[in-house]
């Protein structure tokens, strides 16, 4: 039951194996890994910065996991997203959760998922190679 | 009161916080309306009002008509883009 | 794109590592992995054997693959089962998609989690301390 | 021709598969009647056919009126659990 807000690389293969081992009597693990695009419409993306507002972003999740664990049985879920400056390729999104029966897991990492794009305070921009753009929410 | 602002309108303005003292009960609208007559900037990041979220003490609000106080932290940030 | 039917026990991380960076242009990865639990219905289960008809095992899997492939677009995937005898814990399933963006990937994931329990011919039997009981579909 | 038999239905028949011959156009619900009066196990096996699945080469059958061959692999097995 973490949530993780991190400049640093996600490493999350170390992450699903500790998370899977700890779980052990959970019937299903589903994670969802989310990575910087190569491009976005054809254009080519050098780096990507993302921006946080850590309080509310924290706020917000811990919000979010109240009202979904209310409605939904789980068993453990870590959640992980990074900020600062990446590169395409680089995971910026990591979700896993842990219970008894699939259809719970997939609830709960597609509502996670709702939620970032929503309402948790990350924002994403895309430098390409000689302009930059903020995502628009549909994005 | 601390204002914070984020991504694009953090950019725009050119600086990520705030710092103002208000009377008491005072409006979000209010507050904004006092920005906007700063510069320029300010008044071209507060310009299209319906793209801007904004929330005190890290709860979304509904109005910009919401009433704050010296005591809370207001921030105002386009829809997230996260996840 | 591979299928892999196997009695040894599946290494997920080592996959997972090794799917997500030769996929690294992938917006989206997503995993499901389903394990043996350590009871059913309050009764402990000390092992589950696995049977398989694999020749019809790996004919359903490719047209189920085929029909699905038709519909949703993804990128690549990673179909792996066992069969023999496992403990609790162990993992049965494990299934990675890559895809562009999230959504296609769990329409895939959970489609081919249904043929699974529709078509594919694995059949489960949950040994007790003193007794085992094939399962039925509804388990 | 091949016949198959997995999960429970092999339990109870106490193998996993037999070889008959059979004349052309015989169809699968023939192929049934005929493995059941080999002994009181295969009755047993056969005798619930609604919960029974039967494949030909591979191939889920709509219908125990499908017509098979010496040529074909049928598959006789429970509703599957696997995933």
């Amino acid at each position: 039951m973490k949530i993780i807000f991190q400049t640093e690389k996600l490493n999350v293969e170390e992450v699903l194996k500790n998370f899977a081992s700890k779980n052990n009597s959970s019937g299903s693990v589903i994670s969802f890994l989310g990575k910087v695009r190569p491009s976005n419409k054809k254009k080519k993306i050098k780096t990507m910065d993302i921006e946080i507002y850590e309080k509310m972003a924290l706020y917000q999740t811990k919000l979010a996991l109240k009202r979904l664990l209310k409605e939904v049985k789980i068993q453990d879920y870590l959640i992980m997203h990074r900020y600062g400056n990446l590169k395409p390729g680089e995971n910026i999104i990591f979700l896993v959760v842990a219970s008894e029966h699939r259809k719970e897991g997939f609830i709960f990492i597609q509502e996670i998922l709702l939620y970032f794009k929503k309402k948790i305070t990350f924002w994403k921009r895309e430098n390409y190679l000689d302009s930059s753009k903020w995502l628009d929410r549909q994005s | 009161m601390k204002i914070l602002y984020f991504a694009k309108i953090k950019e725009v303005i050119g600086k990520s916080e705030d710092s103002i003292t208000i009377n008491e009960q005072t409006t979000v609208k209010d507050i904004v309306e006092k920005l906007k007559v700063i510069n320029e900037s300010y008044k071209l990041a507060f310009q299209d009002l319906k793209n801007i979220k904004c929330s005190v003490n890290c709860n979304y609000i509904d109005s910009f008509q919401t009433k704050v106080t010296n005591n809370d932290e207001i921030a105002f940030f386009p829809p997230v883009t996260g996840g």
